[in-house]
């Protein structure tokens, strides 16, 4: 076992109080995995990867365990958390193209991020020459200012930088969805290809973008409200879902697997609930078309079929 | 780069051009006379009156057509001829400029870079840290808000009247002429804490405000959570935000040049310092034309070039104008 | 526009700016947000601006000098120049802030001086913001060669000493009330936010309900003021806050130097009279103290009231 | 890395440059006079002095009375005569005596044995050069040949002819006689006419008679003017005098709080600003020990513009004049420092000339009754009750009353006038404008009232008759009769005093009294107090000051006053004891 979530429980904090965006999230991740987390703007996706890596500041831990390779990470403290990530656990962030320093070389600023944690440059800098080579860009970036690249370019040297260290986990958030169609395959091939060559252990690819999911993902866990509605093996979900929610996600994409989506999520009616208060019980219900007294009572997330688990009484049912 | 550096010299240019046409319109169109000025404050006799007019008039080369004037005024520019005050003629105006110079200079540079280093990097200290930011916070806004002239006074109240450890006015003993001994200079750096201190508090604010406001931003922006994300410390984060949120201060710090200066001016006045400021005082309370011509025009010339100086520094530090001509990221 | 030119940070006249420039810097590396959107509603505003305490400290500050500006004058009996009292008599009850070395009465000078600096913040202010808006948003929504002619405009006027020039026209032209000394203060110190307003509407103009307003066939005028400026309601407020607070020390200087209107009081002018009076030789403090606190406290309260102001508009500055 | 490090280092320096400064200035505070530089004057020895010099350095031209560093004439350059206005004596100088030969013939016995800084002997020649030079019409002392009737001026013997045409201006004679810088030949002629007139003298090369000479600052960066004894002054042996300040040294005003800022921390001797009464304690001393502790120097006047409505008539203005609360301004604006003047406006060394019947006829003082129905009985009515009177046509009065910005005891006492006026019905607004723009718009009649006191002490009132009266009126007034008040009556009046030798006495004292009449009748000025001659002393250094019971001589350094009694007082100081 590469990951290992149980419980994990984070909130957001607002003026208005807690925004529950996590809300004990558990789950496995096997070594050589890629899994993709899915699910709508604003469900918990992105602040679940974030908080695998580094909280920001109005992230707050509430609950839950989390362990990377047999040994506990310790999400909840800022400090010694910084010893993990880089070189065990990792994230492309969701701003790839701001995400390099404007004023400092490429080479420059990885450098002296990597001698700011005692890294021993010399071996890591021709690797990273080597990995750009890899990722199809010229070794000259590294002399070069972000200013210099085009969007696709700043994309690639941040997944290079950020897998450099041959981490467990690799987050990659979003990051296909800032860029152009034919960007976007050659990217997602890419996070296959890093895993393939053993740059990572496991990814986490977070993206609202189904098909592309199941174009790389091994699995795919899909996320409602906070809460984990349903996660299984990416041919599982596409074509057998357990869950309403996930049902109706693919349903309002037009043909599934085979091309690439241009069309957001739109298709479902109704809004999800504020995450301030979130309702009691199941938190799609007031959506879901098979809703029935029972969702008044919080469905577990479990096994339903195996290597399939979900969150539904419908589906436990 | 080049085009950047055109589109600077030539808006430099213009207002070059302005400032001196103003400049030279300013004594002649305006009510008032300055020869008149100048015989009246000669007490000449009734009787000579004619005569000296006559004199002067050929004497300060009013005697020729406007735009002869005109174009005498900027042949002159360039030999660095800004004509002769009126109070004290026949001295030319540079003479008078150049002497009270070192001593505005001697305020002017310590303060604007010491207060842009200190200012910046206290700033930057108590960004994002309660304590720091709740004490430095407030009292940069006090410093911002202050009127130098008052700090002044109340410093030369409080330290010089009061105390007695420091002179109230002058920039060195009467004992003294200017000379390169210890004396002059303990008597002189004894003379210039003061108004330094006026001058070096204020601005201190304005940039520790600054600095700490822009480096929140910086903390904030995502190449920062990126390096927090890898794990590196939050000195190199800090360093990082620090040196691009410096960039636009020294833009910042172009633009306060005038304020300085006008600050120095009026802290010149309250310690009796004998730059520019006092100078310009004594100018227009004499009405001498010519002086506070010059002192403009040196003030401008000043403030533009220091300008330009900063614009081809900004083009060393920071990368995106020597790249980023393309156009918006 | 090219974003790395420096221009498009700013630092207003008198202070070196506070968080305005942050908020107007349009992001080095693109990324950085327009000031705020606006806010949903007045609730929310007043929801987040009781919490603040930088606002509710600031505005208390000024609204509180503002009532003494008002009201202090009912307070006494004496004007400010008349020789009502003994000389050089320190703060007492009778006196409030004692009496100057010409038995005038501080207090009555302080208060009379209060109105003179509203006065020339808000006239001075309002000028330079009115210059600058609309210069900024002509030169940013038209573009071209209008832009060109008042980006010059802007930059010449930006790089000239302002104290200088006033100091000589006050000079030349006998300052005879608050209202020309406001008009000359105006008119120097609107370009900094002329080119932050000038920056901002760059970036608004290609928005997509500005687009559908062009093609709706509305005039440039009605859009800037319909579309446009209400997008940086919260911006423009700053900004005035700030040239307000500028204005007054501006002022402040010309007074003391004895450019301004000396036929009735103003703080820089009891700071004057006290200078010259050796005030602070003779140890007359109640003379020459008041009048500098009464500027702190209003412009300083204006700028923490901005910076209030800046983290209510803008979340990511808020305190966390 | 290495950059943080460097820029810690930098920062540590710049702390370690900052705590550096201050401690070393802060040292120099405790290390007082023990150590020397080239230049370190030692205080003991030394005479400071301010009030003088109110911008950076001009010139040492002698002909340049507006400008010079103070002492070029007095110091450096001297007279043929001086005069004591504390006593109205002539003292013999340059010159031993002088008489009047016939009525337009006068004698100047010149010195002998007196010899310039650079060794060379004083001739007659050289005063004959040195009156000559006021022939040109460029030179502001050019009246002396302009209006007094002088024809020429020759040398005989031992002595120096002045031949009058006609009537000599025997006032304005005297007043040169102790005015002209009596200046050495064989160095001036080398000079040409514009540098003579308009020009920059050398200062390294001033050759006088006088007792100091010039060590440093010629420039106009200078704070300082310094001048230093020198041995061989010609009255050391003639006449046992030797002034005891071995330095003499004038420091630049850039205003009163500065100067006495210094004054109160010893380091002026003789402060000749304006300082509020409090500043006197101590070991600070006056001329006199009480009220109003200083002499008066000349008369602060009220000019009125008599050629603009109201002010034009008599009747009004002296309605004004009654309505000025004198004692109000002796009070706020001066806490006791002047002296009211004479209705007269006369001086007190001229008031053996005052005709008292006159005054007693036509005086004023301050009475708001007698104001308010002299203007009543002459037509100014308060038309619409809005507290002030309005013209006779029933237009608005409304007038300004201004002074420099800056001069803090005027700017007071305007306010006082105003005020004063206001109680009865007159209304005045003050205004400061600087003082440049105040000389022109008093020099070209753009002005309703404003004050003036540029005549000093001298040894005639005819100064301050010309002053007042002085025609014609020309485009720009720029010395003499601001209030354009054009009186062919009084000018000849004024010429004929001028004519009258003051030895005359009836006649003198019968032209005085018709020039008080005419003066009072009219008032086209309207004196108020005698301006102080503003002079505080430090009795730490130097003692034995002038004083109303010591020394009578002028406690001033003010131009001028060096070779009226000034002098004198150099020559009396003692060192302080222990110093």
């Amino acid at each position: 076992m590469s990951l290992k979530v149980d419980g994990l429980t984070v909130y957001y904090q607002s003026l208005r109080g807690d925004v529950k965006a996590v809300d004990g999230a558990t789950f496995e991740i096997a070594d050589g995995e890629i899994m993709g987390l899915a699910g709508e703007s604003g469900c918990g996706k992105s602040t679940l990867g974030k908080s695998l890596v580094r909280m920001d500041a109005r992230m707050r831990y509430v609950d839950g365990r989390v362990e990377l390779d047999g040994k506990e990470l310790p999400v909840w403290d800022d400090r010694k958390m910084n010893p993990y990530r880089f070189k065990h656990v990792s994230i492309i962030p969701q701003y790839a193209l701001s995400a390099l320093n404007p004023t400092r070389k490429i080479g420059t600023m990885a450098t002296e991020l990597l001698a700011s944690r005692d890294i021993p440059l010399n071996g890591v800098v021709d690797e990273f020459k080597r990995r750009l080579k890899i990722v199809g860009l010229p070794e000259d970036v590294l002399e070069r200012f972000p200013i210099e690249l085009s969007g696709g370019m700043k994309q690639r040297v941040v997944m290079v930088l950020s897998s450099l260290l041959d981490p467990s986990l690799l987050i990659a958030d979003e990051v296909t969805s800032a860029l152009d169609v034919s960007t976007q395959r050659a990217v997602s091939e890419l996070l296959v290809e890093f895993r393939d060559r053993g740059f990572v252990k496991s990814m986490i690819v977070i993206t609202h973008d189904l098909s592309v999911l199941y174009q790389i993902a091994d699995t795919i866990l899909v996320m409602y409200a906070g809460k984990l509605a349903e996660k299984a093996p990416a041919e599982t979900v596409v074509h057998a879902p357990a869950h309403p929610y996930t049902r109706m996600l693919i349903s309002s994409l037009p043909e599934v697997g085979v091309r690439y989506a241009e069309k957001r999520l739109i298709g479902i009616p109704g809004r999800p609930p504020s995450l301030l208060e979130p309702p009691t019980g199941c938190r799609f219900k007031t959506r879901c078309p098979l809703a029935f007294e029972k969702c008044a009572e919080e469905p577990p997330f479990v096994e339903v079929a195996p290597g399939q688990a979900a969150a539904c009484w419908k589906a436990t049912a | 780069m080049w085009r950047y550096l055109f589109r600077k010299v030539s808006i430099y240019v213009v207002t070059f051009v302005v400032a001196v046409s103003i400049d030279w319109a300013i004594p002649r169109f305006m009510p008032g006379d300055p020869i008149q000025g100048l015989l009246s404050r000669m007490q000449a006799q009734p009787q000579a009156s004619e005569e000296l007019t006559s004199f002067y008039t050929e004497a300060f080369g009013f005697d020729v057509p406007l735009w002869k004037q005109y174009l005498n005024f900027w042949a002159a520019l360039f030999q660095g001829d800004l004509g002769l005050s009126i109070t004290n003629y026949p001295i030319p105006v540079t003479e008078l400029i150049m002497g009270a110079l070192p001593y505005t200079l001697a305020l002017l540079v310590p303060a604007i870079l010491l207060s842009f280093w200190a200012g910046n990097k206290v700033g930057a200290l108590a960004a994002r840290r309660k304590t720091l930011d709740n004490t430095v916070l407030p009292m940069s806004y006090v410093l911002t808000a202050t009127p130098q002239m008052w700090l002044g006074i109340i410093l030369a109240w409080v330290f010089a009247s009061s105390l007695a450890l420091f002179p109230v006015s002058g920039a060195y003993g009467f004992a003294l002429q200017p000379e390169w001994s210890v004396e002059f200079a303990r008597s002189f750096l004894h003379h210039w804490i003061l108004p330094f201190s006026a001058l070096f508090l204020v601005a201190f604010g304005g940039w520790a405000i600054g600095m700490r406001n822009l480096i929140i931003y910086e903390l904030e922006a995502d190449y920062s959570n990126y390096l927090a994300s890898l794990g590196a410390p939050t000195r190199l984060v800090r360093k990082y935000a620090y040196r691009n949120a410096l960039l636009p201060q020294i833009t910042g710090l172009a633009l306060a040049l005038g304020a300085v200066v006008a600050g120095a001016i009026v802290v010149e006045i309250v310690f009796s310092y004998p730059g520019l400021g006092t100078l310009t005082l004594n100018a227009i309370e004499n009405r001498d034309y010519f002086l506070i011509q010059g002192i403009f025009l040196f003030l401008i010339t000043g403030v533009l070039i220091a300008n330009l100086v900063i614009d081809i520094a900004y083009v060393f530090i920071d990368p995106r104008t020597r790249v980023g001509m393309q156009g918006g990221a | 526009m090219a974003v790395s030119d420096r221009d498009a940070a700013v630092v207003p006249t008198g202070a070196p700016a506070p968080s305005l420039e942050t908020t107007a810097t349009t992001a080095p590396g693109g990324g950085r947000p327009l000031a705020a959107a606006p806010l949903r509603g007045r609730s929310e505003f007043r929801y987040f601006a009781l919490r603040n305490w930088k606002f509710v400290v600031g505005l208390g500050v000024v609204l509180a000098f503002f009532v003494l500006a008002l009201v202090g004058p009912l307070l006494t009996d004496n004007t400010p120049f008349e020789f009502s009292g003994p000389t050089d008599q320190a703060p007492s009850s009778e006196y409030w802030f004692g009496t100057t070395s010409f038995g005038q009465d501080v207090f009555a000078q302080f208060v009379y001086g209060l109105r003179a600096a509203f006065l020339v913040g808000v006239l001075g202010g309002g000028i330079a913001w009115l210059l600058g808006a609309a210069v900024g948003f002509t030169a940013g929504y038209r573009g071209g060669w209008v832009d060109d002619v008042l980006n010059m405009l802007t930059n010449v006027v930006l790089v000239i000493p302002t104290l200088a020039i006033l100091i000589i026209v006050a000079a030349y032209i006998n300052v005879h009330s608050y209202a020309t000394e406001a008009i000359l203060i105006g008119l120097t110190s609107w370009p900094w936010a002329a080119r932050a307003v000038r920056a901002q509407t760059f970036s608004l103009k290609t928005r997509e309900f500005v687009d559908v307003a062009r093609l709706s066939g509305r005039g440039t005028r009605q859009i800037i003021t319909t579309e446009i400026a209400p997008n940086m309601s919260s911006y423009l407020l700053m900004m005035f806050i700030l040239l307000f607070g500028g204005a007054i020390l501006i002022g402040a200087s010309l007074d003391f130097l004895g450019l301004g209107p000396s036929a009735s009081m103003s703080l820089g002018l009891m700071m004057n009279n006290a200078f010259l009076s050796s005030a602070l030789l003779l140890g007359t403090w109640w003379w020459f103290v008041p009048p500098g606190l009464g500027i702190i406290a209003i412009v300083g309260g204006l700028y923490v009231m901005n910076v209030g102001l800046d983290e209510i508009f803008n979340p990511k500055l808020r305190e966390t | 890395m290495s950059t943080r490090r460097r820029g810690k280092a930098i920062g540590a320096g710049a702390l370690a440059l900052v705590a550096a400064v201050i401690a070393t200035s802060l040292g120099v505070a405790g290390a007082g006079a023990g150590e020397q530089s080239a230049f370190a004057l030692p205080r003991a020895q030394t005479f400071y002095m301010s009030g003088s010099q109110w911008s950076p350095y001009g010139d040492v031209n002698p002909a340049k009375t507006w400008d010079y560093s103070t002492g070029t004439i007095g110091l450096a350059y001297e007279t043929a005569f001086r005069f004591n206005p504390l006593t109205g004596a002539f003292i013999p100088w340059l010159a031993t005596g002088g008489n009047w030969r016939t009525n337009s013939v006068y004698v100047m016995n010149i010195r002998r044995g007196v010899k310039f800084s650079d060794g060379k002997t004083l001739t007659p020649g050289d005063v004959k050069y040195s009156f000559d030079l006021l022939k040109a019409p460029t030179h502001p002392q050019n009246a002396l040949w302009a209006s007094t009737g002088l024809k020429t001026v020759k040398v005989v013997g031992n002595t120096v002819v002045f031949t009058f045409a006609g009537k000599p201006g025997y006032q304005q004679f005297d007043f040169y006689r102790y005015n002209v810088a009596i200046v050495p030949r064989h160095v001036f002629s080398k000079y040409s006419t514009t540098e003579l007139m308009t020009g920059n003298l050398d200062a390294d090369n001033i050759v006088g008679t006088g007792p100091y000479a010039y060590v440093s600052g010629a420039s106009s960066t200078a704070q300082t003017f310094v001048w230093q004894r020198r041995a061989g002054w010609w009255a050391t042996k003639a006449l046992g005098l030797r002034p005891a300040p071995r330095y003499v040294v004038d420091i630049h005003n850039s205003s009163n709080q500065a100067a006495l800022a210094n004054f109160q921390a010893g380091n002026i001797d003789l402060f000749n600003n304006f300082a509020p009464r409090s500043a006197i304690k101590g070991k600070f001393k006056t001329f006199f020990n009480k009220a109003p502790y200083h002499l008066g120097a000349n008369t602060t006047w009220l000019f009125p513009n008599t050629t603009k409505k109201p002010l034009n008539d008599p009747q009004f203005r002296r309605a004004l004049a009654y309505s000025i609360n004198m004692n109000q301004i002796l009070d706020k604006a001066y806490q006791g420092l002047v002296d009211k003047a004479s209705p007269t406006g006369l001086l007190p060394i001229w008031s053996k000339w005052v005709d008292k019947k006159v005054v007693a006829k036509y005086g004023f003082s301050y009475n708001l009754n007698r104001a308010k129905a002299i203007l009543a009985a002459a037509g100014y009515k308060d038309t619409d009750d809005d507290g002030y009177v309005e013209n006779k046509d029933g237009s608005d009065i409304s007038l300004k009353i201004q002074c420099p910005n800056g001069w803090s005891d005027w700017m007071t006492s305007i306010q006082v006038i105003a005020e004063s006026a206001k109680a009865a019905g007159i209304k005045i607004t003050p205004g400061y404008p600087d003082y440049g723009t105040l000389v022109d718009d008093r020099g070209h009649a753009r002005y309703d009232l404003v004050l003036a006191n540029d005549r000093q002490y001298s040894n005639t009132p005819w100064t301050y008759y010309q002053y007042i009266f002085q025609l014609p009126i020309l485009d720009n007034q720029t010395t003499v009769n601001y209030e354009r008040f054009s009186s062919p009556k009084a000018w000849a009046l004024t010429q004929q005093l001028d004519r009258t030798p003051t030895t005359n006495t009836k006649a003198y004292r019968a032209v005085m009294s018709k020039l008080q009449t005419t003066f009072l009748q009219n008032l086209p000025a309207i004196p108020l107090w005698y301006n102080g001659m503003w002079a505080m002393f430090n009795t730490t250094y130097w003692t034995n000051w002038p004083s109303a019971t010591g020394g009578k001589y002028t406690p001033t350094a003010w131009n001028n006053y060096w070779q009226m009694t000034s002098i004198d007082m150099l020559t009396h100081l003692k060192p302080a004891k222990g110093n």
